[in-house]
């Protein structure tokens, strides 16, 4: 996508913009990683390939702090999250040069693994995808190698952009919620065993909470003495329940459903599944809400209606 | 309920001020008992209870924890029951997703003229607890096996 | 580190014979940060509080626990009892040992056991209590009454004669209320008309009284001492300030096929109507429902006889906002639909009437000039059956369960009545039990039975059925004499149970004063604050409250007035300062507190912080400390927790739940 | 059990909320045929004294119209008591329900359907 980095460059040099937010090459084609650009030589390494997954809107937080207006690549999905920030003050909008950047689905390296490719030296975002591996080369298809999220995806349209860039495509396939419902129609030892399983693994990295575009407070309360919930982390006392249930109670009515929660976590553990059974339940229970789809909606937990469900609907099977 | 005859759950209950803890007087100056069991603590109102409170409570060894607070409309403060009413419910949905026991965790709406409501209601809470035993899924929060 | 007093109440024996005292206050002693803990007959009492006092002195404390009743009862007392020896009011706690434990457990040791847990819970709290500071807000000099009829009427002469200015909204055309569709009244006889008259023309002459008759509140908005408020102003199609009384468009109005409410349907009146001739104002309005030149354009036969050019069919509904420092309800009663109550064959005979429509007709202003006449062939009715309790004390859907009260007492009033005027008619009195109590009441009735000579027969009515010659027969039982009788009546009236008016949950709603199941709307303390609202500033005057006679609602709209008097006398409120505030080094700024917020209390600024040495211009949560009420909506809302409420803190509140499970 | 709170759980009546109005009794298309009137069922539960309740004839003069049931103000419903105690005196007898089938045979032709549905209503228990 030359013409990205083509377009950034130029808006960089005639001085629209102050500094570039996309995606810097790593060693290899599957890790770029998020990164400023602020001049034509740190423009060398600019990236946007398929594998440019993560969602840059968050970093506008810190970017609307900076002198001078900032261009981010913003993919469909995460048009959504930078929506959800403006409503909620935390990006300036007008500090912002958005280009919507076009997206086919992006690509996980993980998913290439798990499809039975082992001892990966190179690798390339075309479809099919060409492996060079330690033991030859091999071919995956596209869509085997896309991430999770890309199959129940929002749609090919940007909510929020100055300009556009390249096409995109509406790759969903499968059905959003079909997870949730699987875990739904457990036996509540089952659900347990299972939660209990997954998270059992987490270490407690945030890295799923750094990510989180919704998870963005100053300072988290976990980290706070406002709750007595402080220094959990250096004991091993720590309440990932409490944690994760309280993480997703806090965006819920929030959550666009990027999915960068469950992408990061270096443990695999399906995290967006708390924040997939609140949208549906918000869904089910309050109408249909898309978060950030519109800066100027209130949100599900900020907004009631006289005669909304009571709690005890939970006891009737009726959020199933 | 034979079985758990001898087993006496810890039962957090949040009342707001103006319905319910005046509700739970009312029962008490009617003599209307309920189970010792039951310990309420009091805020302005149903909308005050953080989600954190009741996953404390469980963390800390409760059994059950309930809310209580004005009906809605009812609201002291007009609209608090409203927002307290969608918070509990997408909490206790989460609860029961993750598999514990959602009758531990209850919401009922009690006016300050319904002591004889609040009694039954402290009486059928604490018999559901006491069905139920003691809460060991979200006493350990930690999940590990 | 706090230095913690903790003083347990036996309460008499109301808390000391189920709550061992002496151990609680044992435990405590054990508690962080106790350093003191006594136990004593009645805290609230002088000696109690200086008591209290001593220690403050003599331990040096830094706060208190009172083990002792709700704190909705005393918390306010010992408050003050801190502040009067040195303390910051906000630096005590109540245990209540009495309602949510004393009283409801009869096993000492697990009572006890659960005393030292509250006490427990109310320590920890005090341990992360801080000194709070109230803060001040205005009084509007200015009250509203809800209400026209003797209540309302009564609360604004009193609420004016002591100098402040008063406004009746009332929803009907014109102030007076039941008590103007009354005859006369009990236990004197005299007549309604001739008491209410005089103060409902004293109400509109009084300089400091404004009427807004034939209007409704709409929308209210602020706290106590200052309340905005809506008022709907109905078009009344007449120009209030041109119109003369004349009645001219009454007579020559074409349309004359409406019900009238004020003669409870028994006869008609005109589209253009005022309800009755002594109607205040005298300033008739157009039913536009009824009206033959809203619904089809033609006619105008009132605008053309008016001499004083007074119809305006233009005329729209007005707003009128006004603030007010305190609010009276007093919104009063109807009678119960008795469409459940086929049994009384109400709605199958014009012979079977309420009493209210009872009084109509004895009324020489009413349908048939005051002469006792059956309504369906205008003879004079011989054998007359009154029914007591229709629809009250039922514990079914159908009914009440409460006693309407005022019914005995009006029963043995009309059946006197008949039988004073028409010697020769029978009256039989259905009762269950009959409820006099009140000054000269059960002589009042006695005087019924004994000189008048009405029958009283102990026992209900079962059936009333009409038979074919128009007469109606009445079987009911007598339980004194074990037998079941059949009556041949002409007429029979039914004590039909009370409720409040329709629309009082509406305005206790708008008010977010507290309403019992049965739509009366609760007082704060059944026997100490009988006229107060739980909520601040809005009062209570007659049956909006609960079923009450003339005098005591008339005793009670008084009460309400000095309520409202002592209220409006002060220039400044203290407000409560348990209010939200926000962390600005916590704060995102991201405005989901303020779409919470019921009272529009949170604004946003930015301003520059100094986070750690990092100095930055953020978007911080404002709140406004006058308006916010102290709910916590926005506490909960605040993923980061910045926002915390002073009083009921974050930490404060899991300090108790903590204790509690410990 | 006692018969006391035999007939109290059969009937699912508390006779302590009676209030003693009689609209029962003013109710009662049977009572002159009665020895033991609707209103006093109630006070004979109350008092325990179901002996006589089992051996009164208005057992047998109640048309189990449920006029009473219908409108006791107070949720006593005395029709129930009456069947209450109408079922213990039967079961006491020994139980000799019919079956179904050995109804059609046993009817009269000309017996009102009234009553039937009243019988019904009587030993559906």
């Amino acid at each position: 996508m030359q013409e990205v980095k083509n377009r950034a460059l130029a808006l960089l040099k005639d001085g629209t913009v102050k500094r570039v937010l996309g995606w810097r090459i790593g060693e290899n084609t599957y890790d770029p990683e998020p990164a400023f650009f602020e001049s034509e030589e740190d423009m060398q390494t600019f990236v946007y390939n398929n594998f440019c997954a993560a969602n840059l809107s968050k970093y506008m937080i810190e970017a609307s702090k900076l002198e001078g207006k900032t261009l981010v690549c913003l993919k469909p999905c995460d048009s959504y999250s930078f929506n959800q920030l403006l409503s909620e003050h935390r990006v300036d909008r007008e500090k912002t040069y958005i280009i919507g950047v076009g997206c086919k689905g992006k690509l996980s390296i993980e998913n290439v693994k798990r499809a039975g490719v082992k001892g990966i030296l190179s690798v390339n975002d075309t479809d099919p995808l060409q492996v060079e591996t330690l033991y030859g080369n091999t071919e995956v298809s596209y869509k085997a190698a896309m991430l999770d999220r890309c199959h129940v995806c929002k749609g090919k349209e940007h909510v929020v952009y100055d300009e556009l860039i390249g096409e995109s495509e509406d790759t969903s396939t499968a059905d959003r919620f079909a997870q949730v419902q699987m875990i739904e129609a457990m036996s509540p030892a089952e659900k347990f065993a299972f939660f209990q399983k997954e998270l059992s693994k987490c270490i407690r990295c945030n890295a799923c909470r750094n990510v989180c575009p919704a998870c963005s407070c100053r300072k988290c309360v976990f980290d706070s003495d406002k709750f007595d919930s402080a220094q959990k982390a250096n004991v091993d006392s720590f309440e990932e329940k409490m944690f994760h249930i309280i993480r997703a109670f806090h965006v819920a009515g929030r959550c666009t459903d990027c999915g960068e929660c469950s992408r990061v976590c270096p443990q695999g553990i399906p995290l967006h599944l708390f924040n997939r059974k609140f949208i549906k339940d918000i869904n089910t229970l309050y109408g249909e809400y898309q978060a950030g789809a519109d800066a100027e909606a209130r949100g599900p937990l900020t907004s009631f209606t006289a005669d909304d469900a009571e709690p005890s609907v939970v006891a009737e099977g009726g959020t199933k | 309920m034979s079985v758990n005859q001898e087993f006496r759950p810890k039962i957090v209950a949040f009342c707001c001020n103006w319905c319910s803890y005046a509700g739970a007087d009312l029962a008490g100056s009617s003599r209307l008992s309920y189970p010792a069991d039951v310990k309420i603590i009091r805020v302005p109102c149903s909308c005050r209870v953080n989600p954190m409170f009741i996953l404390r409570a469980f963390e800390k060894g409760a059994d059950g924890v309930i809310l209580c607070g004005c009906h809605p409309g009812d609201c002291h403060y007009s609209t608090g029951n409203y927002y307290a009413r969608r918070r509990m419910t997408l909490l206790f949905s989460m609860l029961d997703f993750m598999g514990v026991e959602n009758g531990r965790t209850r919401v009922e709406w009690v006016s300050a003229a319904e002591g004889v409501k609040f009694s039954t209601v402290m009486n059928d809470f604490v018999e559901k607890i006491r069905s139920l035993g003691e809460n060991v899924r979200l006493g350990d929060l930690r999940c590990k096996k | 580190m706090q230095r913690i007093g903790v003083f347990v109440c036996h309460c008499g024996s109301n808390i000391a014979a189920t709550v061992d005292v002496k151990k609680v206050a044992e435990m405590a002693r054990l508690e962080p940060g106790v350093v003191f803990a006594d136990d004593y007959q009645y805290m609230c009492s002088e000696a109690g509080q200086a008591k209290i006092g001593a220690a403050i002195k003599e331990y040096n404390l830094t706060g208190l626990v009172v083990c002792s009743c709700s704190p909705r009862m005393h918390e306010a007392t010992f408050r003050k009892c801190a502040e009067r020896y040195g303390l910051n009011p906000y630096m005590v706690e109540i245990a209540n040992i009495r309602e949510h434990c004393s009283w409801i457990h009869k096993d000492m040791e697990e009572a006890t056991q659960k005393a030292v847990i509250l006490a427990r819970a109310a320590i920890a709290k005090v341990n992360l209590n801080a000194p709070l500071q109230a803060g001040e807000s205005r009084v509007t000099k200015r009250a509203l009454v809800i209400g026209g009829g003797i209540a309302g009427i009564q609360t604004a002469l009193d609420i004016a004669d002591a100098g402040y200015e008063v406004d009746i909204v009332e929803k009907t055309p014109s102030i007076g209320g039941r008590m103007s569709q009354l005859d006369k009244t009990f236990p004197t006889l005299d007549c309604s008309a001739c008491i209410l008259t005089p103060k409902m023309v004293d109400a509109a002459g009084h300089e400091k009284i404004k009427i807004y008759t034939y209007s409704e509140v709409e929308k209210v908005s602020g706290f106590v001492g200052d309340f905005t408020v809506d008022i709907r102003k109905k078009a009344r199609s007449v120009d209030e300030a041109k119109c003369t009384g004349c009645g001219v468009c009454q007579e020559k109005c074409p349309s004359k096929k409406t019900p009238s409410e004020f003669n409870r349907g028994l006869n008609n009146r005109s589209a253009i109507y005022t309800p009755f001739a002594q109607a205040i104002p005298n300033v008739p309005v157009i039913d536009r429902e009824a009206c033959i030149k809203f619904k089809t354009g033609k006619c105008g036969v009132c605008e053309k006889v008016c001499q004083a050019g007074a119809i305006n069919y233009a005329q729209e509904d007005e707003i009128i906002t006004e603030k007010y420092g305190a609010i009276v309800v007093a919104t009063g009663f109807d009678t119960i639909k008795l469409d459940k109550y086929d049994e009384y064959a109400y709605s199958q005979s014009k012979d079977v009437i309420t009493s209210l429509e009872l009084e109509r007709i004895m009324n020489a202003a009413g349908p048939t000039k005051g002469h006792l006449e059956r309504l369906s062939d205008g003879k004079a009715p011989k054998e007359i059956v009154f029914v007591q309790c229709v629809g009250s004390r039922c514990s079914d859907e159908r009914g009440k369960p409460y006693c309407s009260k005022i019914c005995c007492m009006y029963t043995a009033k009309h059946a006197m009545l008949i039988r004073d005027k028409y010697p020769d008619v029978n009256v039989t009195v259905f009762y269950i039990d009959v409820r006099t109590p009140g000054k000269n009441f059960d002589e009042f009735y006695r005087r019924a039975v004994e000189e008048y000579g009405v029958n009283y027969i102990k026992g209900q009515v079962g059936k009333v059925a009409p038979q074919p010659d128009g007469s109606l027969l009445v079987q009911g039982s007598d339980l004194i004499d074990n037998k079941q009788i059949k009556i041949k009546a002409d007429m029979v009236v039914l004590a039909t149970a009370i409720e409040p008016n329709q629309g009082v949950r509406n305005i206790a709603t708008m008010l977010t004063a507290s309403i019992d199941t049965n739509n009366f709307l609760t007082e704060a303390h059944p026997k100490l604050r009988p006229v107060e609202s739980p909520t601040a500033g809005v009062f209570l005057s007659g049956v909006c409250q609960g079923p009450k006679d003339i005098p005591e609602t008339v005793s009670q709209a008084g009460a309400a007035a000095v309520k409202v008097i002592g209220l409006l006398a002060k220039d400044k409120l203290t407000t409560n300062p348990c209010t939200a505030q926000a962390d600005e080094l916590l704060c995102n700024g991201c405005s989901n507190c303020a779409k919470v917020c019921p009272y529009g209390a949170i604004t946003y600024e930015t301003r520059q912080v100094n986070d750690h040495g990092i100095r930055e211009d953020r978007r911080i949560a404002v709140v406004n400390k006058a308006l916010c009420q102290g709910c916590g909506a926005c506490t909960v809302t605040c993923p980061s927790g910045a926002m915390d409420l002073q009083g009921f803190s974050n930490r404060q509140l899991i300090a108790e739940v903590d204790a509690i499970c410990r | 059990m006692n018969a006391k709170e035999q007939v109290q759980q059969i009937s699912g009546v508390n006779p302590y909320k009676c209030m003693k109005c009689g609209k029962c009794s003013a109710t009662c298309p049977a009572y002159e045929e009665m020895d033991i009137k609707p209103h006093q069922f109630v006070s004979y539960v109350q008092s325990g004294n179901i002996e006589a309740l089992a051996a009164c004839k208005s057992m047998w003069k109640c048309l189990s119209c449920f006029a009473c049931v219908e409108r006791c103000p107070r949720d006593v419903q005395p029709g129930r008591i009456l069947d209450a105690a109408r079922q213990i005196v039967v079961r006491q007898r020994g139980g000799n329900y019919l079956t179904a089938e050995e109804i059609p045979p046993l009817v009269d032709e000309d017996l009102p359907q009234q009553l039937l549905v009243s019988a019904y209503r009587r030993y559906k228990r």
